[in-house]
């Protein structure tokens, strides 16, 4: 599958050899990490929730958009689901291609969509007690001051 | 005609539901999502929402058909 | 060091550690792969012939530009020499950021620098038994019809 | 003035030689090369050469110092 959810660590590395080509020169690789904070507030956990079906169907229509677009070898997307920790990789993007000019077209194409368009809602557990939904990449397109994580 | 609504994440904190039937003249995912906050007074419009029916990714104006299920989802954050 | 030189295989789980930071929300790689092919002619095994002394130094500069240019939190490169064999990992870029944006933007600065910039040299052992020096960026940037790789 | 030379590459296969030591009037690094592609018939003048002068990259155009060493880099291809 080009889209996947896990509930358990992503491994990187097989992820990698899904998308090794003897033909491809080059590999870009997206890691989105929990960081430690957001918004000024101090991140403890992070609980990712996923509505599956439309997730893997939409994630899936993302993939081979890039693959159509930049006209990549391979690609693929996992994202986790659940309770993660600092540290850990949300989300992994991989996409392998002759030429490295369309593999960071299209790994940037897959995040910034996978980003946007799925049914995915994060939850932050602040070290404060405080947890709240987070939603800054909407609040950034209309205009707030959010950045894009 | 009847539908069920189900709410994810912040609109289902707001909701405080999963899911829920609901029996009305019909229309639109708008239409029928205005209604929901009259339902629910916690439940507000956010621009950055989007819908599904019967799982595929739908738009604000299409018209419902009776028994078709709408997802509602708050702003996503995905990565 | 920002930026070495190996003999052997290149360890990409130890570089990337050397980029992690809980301060971090995104990693990007970019990993260059032996090709079995190049500009029509099948490829068996590669070269690379480094001037260390100045690659060393121009590396470095290279990566400081990219964090000062893109304010990115961590980058790092390490680059192949000797004989490489198809599938082999010829450069590795890492960089790490509290946003995507930046680490794809310095990830790819970096790549396109060492690849123009510094004294390193490619020469491809075809299966045809011929072997040769490649300077395809360079073609490209002169207009030519060749592809960065 | 004195100046050692070091070819690279495909430059040191055109040279036949890895270094070599020229006394000449002096002059800049360009003029340099373009003596040297006199001495050696198969060294050929490549547009994306580069030049570095005592490990420092430099442009072929800055005038060379007596005892400087001048590395003629053929067009690169890292990655």
């Amino acid at each position: 599958m080009k889209f996947s959810v896990s509930q358990t660590a992503i491994d990187v590395e097989a992820a990698k050899k899904r998308v090794a080509d003897n033909s491809c020169g080059a590999l870009v690789v997206f890691e989105g990490w929990i960081r430690d904070h957001n918004e000024g507030q101090a991140v403890e956990r992070l609980e990712y929730e996923v509505y599956k079906p439309v997730a893997e169907k939409e994630g899936a229509r993302i993939i081979d958009e890039a693959i159509e677009k930049f006209q990549v070898s391979h690609a693929l997307c996992i994202h986790r689901e659940g309770l993660l920790e600092l540290s850990e990789v949300a989300v992994i993007v991989c996409v392998s291609s002759p030429h490295r000019g369309e593999a960071f077209d299209a790994c940037r194409y897959i995040i910034d969509n996978i980003k946007t368009r799925l049914p995915i809602w994060k939850k932050e557990h602040y070290v404060s007690g405080i947890s709240e939904w987070v939603n800054c990449e909407h609040c950034a397109a209309a205009g707030h001051s959010h950045r894009d994580h | 005609m009847k539908n069920k609504v189900r709410y994810f994440a912040l609109f289902r904190e707001q909701a405080g539901c999963d899911s829920e039937i609901i029996e009305w003249q019909g229309g639109t995912a708008a239409e029928l999502f205005r209604m929901m906050t009259e339902k629910h007074q916690d439940l507000k419009t956010e621009a950055a929402a989007l819908v599904a029916v019967n799982d595929e990714m739908s738009g604000w104006e299409t018209p419902l058909d009776d028994m078709d299920e709408v997802l509602f989802f708050p702003p996503v954050a995905g990565g």
